[in-house]
């Protein structure tokens, strides 16, 4: 048992045959990737949102289109296109400017790109939601006061929205954070893609898949108590029924 | 009415007309109100007043008919989901200077007292924040609630909600207030302090239009009263007027009720 | 005149090409390529890729060849070209040495499928009868699957999998009665203490749906880079070294 | 330029990998839904208990990939064969296609538990008030107000749930089934047209997510009527969504 | 108050204590109305009205102090997140005979009005549904808004929605209903029409409670009175004594102002 535990802890430290620093190295890919493209995601959603609930039909079915079509096919397609549409297009672009040969996208840009692409239209649909949930006579007070446009928006909309959307736009976290690794088609080393590398040169394929699993469940820890955090700082001043 | 040369008005709307559905509310209605007036609208339960009023501020757009503030008339166009404002900047800029106190309160669930009655003078009107607090606590304790400005909305009384509601309103340092039933929670005591604050108002020269069932406010308070019934202005003229000599039958049976 | 070779590989098919931890690539082919990059006075670059991706990967010019224990097959050749080959290729079948596949007949024995059809036959005919009904696994899209798919379909239930050690996985599970593999990674396979019970039953199978051996993919309008694969090849035969790299990593003879 | 014949192919090779697909959705979103209810439930209305119980769960299936889940399922469980056979669940175990559906019911099971807790939050404590006035409480409250009111509200996010699920049965090809991704990563490895073969799966993934998007969102409009900023003439039995 | 040898009384509190955070709002209030009373409740704005018919029907669980409805006393246990209802299906119970009238209204928003009426007598009451029906119909009918019946509260005015809500009360056919301001949102001569309701109420041998501003209403149609200030039972009695001849400083204050 010990001799099992030791073995394990030998294949995943940091010694010369461990797997530790190239884990801890893909573990910071993950991260960074899912971030940017979370961020990415959030400005796509909260534009395709907007389209979404405006008074005007062509944005409105632009966003119905956006929504469809990229929360309907595969992620593993949107990537796929961005990785190879993706480079031979820049090729295509190269070759006007007399580049030879072909023009790589890098792994990374390629891959935030379409979660951010990706992950904007679930946050659209999430943001949409919780803005239907907002009380329409705190919108209007507001407009009654002459608020408009950003300040509107920074003042009320969002703190009201925000409120009801933090366990949806949590949810899209989680989701862009599993989703980094389907980027692995790319080439670039993130975790999942690490774990499976080491599986497949060691034959342990336990070994990494768990340690990839307690690694990515240590990720969602830490951020499911930032989003608690601010979901009980949004919740402030909502009164909750006597049981 | 009278027709003296007219100065300006400081809210006017003409031949409003409103539907919901098939629901005609307002049938052409039209209202005028100069600096310092204080125009009571009666009338009875679903006869349109609420909606009226939201045509004001262009909370509900009218079908047809036309709204002015200060001279300034909103432009509306009809486009393919029928009228809206040609210019919201220009609905915006209007708002500014006119405050509602709504039926409901409407407030904002999230900020506390103090917040929500420093938000339209801090964010809106761009006012230094330690001037808008300090004015704001002031406002505060003159409807009774400067216990209450680091509560949350829902843990006040219905009273205390219309209170902070009305003071929100002021705050903002309107030309025209619409103040839809602002007395209707309080008890007769806060109902004189309203009014006393109210009056005082319309000494500063501040327009209002009071959307009210209190006979006692509109008779007292108000220099005009305007009685709706079913969407149309069934009367209007002073105070002495209407209730000394109505001519309707409605609106004799409205206030023999009363 | 290419200064540097990209030559992609799997990095996950030990011993033939697998990483280490510090993400450096080894194996065979590894070595192989080096020596062969050596003799053609190039530099050389050797990435990792998905299998799945390696050859619209090569197409769309990500890299220059593929050494990654690709079979020479006709659906393949269609699409890219493949130099003189560098290593043979031999398939069996892998089941637990107690179950009732223990004692499939042929053991010992080298069918040559793109032999006398008649002999071939013969070989299989019994072979057909053990497996009928059974499950058989096989790494999807590969020779071997298509083994399965030639001589046992309707006869057997084919499985197919990802990668090696998931179909090893489900048959020490309990899962497949047998496995379709490679020779040299059923070697791999039962040199793992888990498989003490098992062992390669029936005959080994070479030629016919395994193709003409494991070569070096290339694109098929890159016939300058081919010439040059093939000549260092052909030479690296002759002077032995793929047989001691063969020896070394995959612990068998090419001879 | 664009090879007709060849996608013509690849989508006469893949559609037999549909019925498994939609079979596949169906049965991890219904089952899902089942067990997404009372974990939502025992989150907000639970107690310590109840809140600690459905916060584990969501933290282990929500935090980790959905392939490391369905991997460590299939392959991971499956290690412990004697012990399946002596409870007598080893027939069900042995099979990936039970294996996949445990899987995906359990993960969406997750996200969809913090949509309905989220849309429970939701519910305005005047309206649950009210009802508790009249005598309400436990399931019919539920029922009666709670239920509907939440689940108007958990409608659009639970669309995108049924919606990913629908996609996340695509990996269930990595443990042999071949529903469409699973035919169509076959098709790759024998053609090498990687992105010819995922248009024409992807556009298979986007006509059924089509159809049930159109069906959630025909859905919402119906029960959203009382968020119109106006009621509509009549009565509408099927309002078309714009 | 008389002491004839009591009837039991159809609801009744003792000593009730409530507190918000560190505010306490009700400091030992008792209150008892028999079959066919109307009390009604006045008192200034936050003084714990609401409070106080809240912790009746146990929506607020008071800090301590007992309730009784028909002679039953809701027993409370103190746990550790403070006191509790010890029996839920005992509150249940009692909640299907008090019904509420909210300060708020409260209706529910994803039903008509009609379904919101026939709720509680359908699904808490299992009465056959087109009885259920037809009673509301003519309930909605005697408040005057027949004609929403299949439109969701927020399409209704404010005073349409009030008289949803008492239609909502009365179809639960209570013994005891609590009305929170039954009327802040009603123009007179709908007061008049909901006062005629609930005094033919009364004659049912219904009892009311009733927190209201309205003092006619008080002196006309109520038979107890009492008035609250922060948290106490400042005075008590019927409507000729408290009227007539108060003898707080605060009452006194207090109706001069109304
Ligand atoms: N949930 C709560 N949390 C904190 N304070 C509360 C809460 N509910 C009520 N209060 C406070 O308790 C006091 C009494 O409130 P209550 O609603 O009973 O007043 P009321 O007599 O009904 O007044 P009104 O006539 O204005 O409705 C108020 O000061 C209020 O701010
Ligand atoms: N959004 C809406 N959709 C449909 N009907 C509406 C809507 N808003 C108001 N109505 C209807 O329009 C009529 C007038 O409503 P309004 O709110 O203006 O009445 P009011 O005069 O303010 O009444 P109250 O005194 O009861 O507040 C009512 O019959 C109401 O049902
Ligand atoms: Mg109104
Ligand atoms: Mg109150």
């Amino acid at each position: 048992m010990t001799e099992a535990v030791a073995d394990y802890l030998t294949l995943v430290g940091f010694g010369p045959t461990g797997w530790g620093a190239a884990l801890l190295a893909a573990t910071a890919t993950t991260l960074a990737v899912a971030a940017t493209g979370f961020v990415l995601g959030i400005a796509i959603g909260v534009a395709v949102a907007a389209a979404k609930c405006s008074g005007s039909t062509p944005l409105r079915l632009a966003g119905d289109a956006y929504t469809t079509v990229l929360r309907g096919v595969p992620d593993l397609l949107v990537i796929y296109l961005f990785y190879f549409g993706g480079s031979a297009a820049l090729g295509a672009i190269g070759g006007l400017f007399g580049a030879e040969g072909f023009v790589g996208m890098p792994a990374f840009a390629t891959g935030a790109a379409a979660i951010g692409v990706v992950s904007g239209a679930y946050q659209a649909e999430v943001l949409r939601g919780a803005w239907y949930a907002v009380s329409r006579g705190e919108i209007e007070a507001a407009r009654s006061v002459g608020m408009r446009g950003a300040t509107l928006l920074r003042r009320i909309v969002a703190p009201l929205v925000l409120r009801h959307a933090l366990p949806g736009l949590g949810n899209t976290w989680q989701l862009v954070l599993k989703e980094s690794a389907l980027v692995s088609v790319t080439g670039l080393v993130e975790l999942l893609r690490q774990a499976q590398v080491g599986a497949g040169s060691t034959r342990r394929p336990f070994e990494f898949y768990v340690t990839a699993l307690a690694i990515y469940l240590a990720i969602t820890w830490v951020s499911s108590r930032l989003t608690g955090r601010l979901e009980r700082r949004a919740m402030r001043g909502v009164r909750r029924a006597a049981p | 009415m009278a027709d003296i040369p007219a100065a300006r008005p400081a809210i006017a709307a003409k031949n409003l007309r409103k539907s919901f559905g098939g629901l005609e509310v307002l049938k052409g209605v039209s209202i005028e109100a100069r600096d310092g007036d204080v125009v009571s609208i009666l009338g009875s339960s679903g006869s349109g007043k609420s909606t009226m009023l939201r045509c004001l501020n262009m909370l509900e757009v009218p079908d047809s008919g036309e709204v002015a503030v200060d001279g300034e008339v909103i432009g509306l166009v009809r486009g393919r989901h029928g009228v809206r404002p040609a210019d919201r900047a220009q609905v915006d800029r209007i708002r500014g200077r006119v405050a509602m106190v709504f039926q409901g309160f409407n407030l904002w669930s999230h900020m506390t007292i103090l917040e929500n009655v420093i938000e339209a003078p801090v964010h809106v009107q761009k006012r230094p924040r330690a001037e808008c607090v300090a004015e704001a606590e002031a406002l505060l304790a003159r409807v009774g609630i400067a216990d209450k400005r680091h509560a949350y909305p829902a843990h006040l009384s219905g009273g205390q909600q219309q209170r902070a509601a009305i003071a929100r309103a002021l705050a903002q340092r309107p030309r025209v207030i619409l103040f839809d039933e602002p007395t209707s929670a309080l008890d007769p005591e806060l109902v004189g302090e309203v009014l006393k604050v109210m009056r005082s108002l319309a000494e500063e020269g501040r327009t209002m239009l009071v959307v009210t069932h209190e006979m006692g406010f509109a008779r007292d308070v108000s220099n005009r009263v305007m009685f709706l019934a079913k969407g149309v202005v069934e009367e209007e003229g002073t105070p002495d007027e209407v209730f000394g000599a109505p001519r309707s039958a409605v609106l004799r049976r409205f206030l023999s009720a009363g | 005149e290419p200064a540097t070779v990209t030559i992609a590989t799997e990095g996950a098919y030990e011993p033939w090409n697998f990483m280490g931890p510090d993400g450096t690539i080894k194996g065979f082919e590894v070595d192989l390529a080096n020596d062969l990059c050596a003799r053609m006075k190039v530099e050389c670059k050797i990435v990792a890729q998905d299998w799945d991706g390696l050859i619209p990967a090569l197409t769309a010019k990500k890299f220059d060849a593929i050494m990654a224990s690709m079979i020479v097959t006709e659906k393949r050749l269609k699409v890219i070209a493949f130099s003189e080959p560098y290593a043979p290729t031999s398939a069996g079948i892998l089941a637990e040495k107690a179950g009732p596949l223990g004692d499939l007949p042929g053991t010992g024995t080298t069918v040559d499928l793109g032999g006398d059809p008649a002999a071939v036959e013969a070989a299989l005919a019994p072979l057909q009868t053990a497996l009928a009904g059974k499950l058989v696994g096989a790494q999807v899209s590969t020779a071997n699957a298509g083994f399965v798919d030639t001589y046992l379909a309707g006869v057997a239930e084919k499985r197919e999998y990802k990668t090696v050690e998931q179909h090893d996985l489900d048959i020490l599970a309990g899962r497949l009665d047998a496995i379709v593999e490679q020779t040299t990674a059923i070697g791999n396979t039962l040199s793992k203490p888990d498989f003490a019970g098992y062992a390669q039953v029936g005959p080994t199978f070479v030629g016919g749906v395994f193709g003409k051996g494991i070569a070096v993919g290339l694109r098929r309008d890159d016939t300058e880079l081919k010439a040059k694969f093939d000549a260092a090849i052909a030479a690296a035969k002759a002077d032995g070294t793929i047989e001691r790299l063969a020896e070394q990593w995959l612990k068998v003879s090419f001879q | 330029m664009i090879d007709w014949t060849f996608l013509a192919e690849v989508a006469t090779a893949l559609a037999p990998g549909i019925p498994l697909t939609l079979e596949l959705a169906a049965i991890a979103v219904v089952s899902g839904f089942l067990l997404a209810a009372p974990l939502a439930f025992a989150a907000v209305h639970g107690g310590s208990v109840g809140r600690g119980i459905a916060a584990a769960y969501v933290f282990v299936f929500r935090g980790s990939p959905l392939l490391v889940q369905i991997f460590l399922i299939y392959y991971g469980l499956g290690q412990f064969r004697p012990f399946w056979q002596q409870v007598g669940l080893w027939g069900v175990m042995r099979e990936p296609w039970w294996c996949a559906i445990l899987a995906l019911t359990l993960n969406t099971a997750a996200y969809g538990s913090e949509v309905l807790r989220g849309a429970l939050l939701s519910v305005p404590h005047g309206q649950i008030e009210a009802a508790r006035a009249c005598g309400m409480s436990g399931p019919l409250l539920l029922r009666r107000i709670v239920a509907p009111i939440a689940l108007r509200a958990a409608l659009p996010g639970y669309g995108n749930e049924i919606v990913l699920m629908v996609k996340g049965t695509a990996l269930a090809s990595v443990i042999t089934l071949m529903e469409v991704t699973g035919i169509a990563g076959k098709l790759i490895a024998e053609t090498f047209r990687a992105v010819e073969v995922f248009v024409v799966a992807g556009a298979i993934y986007l006509a059924i997510n089509v159809v049930l998007t159109r069906a959630i969102a025909a859905l919402e409009t119906r029960l959203m009527r009382h968020h119109l900023p106006f009621e509509p003439p009549e009565p509408a039995g099927d309002i078309t969504h714009g």
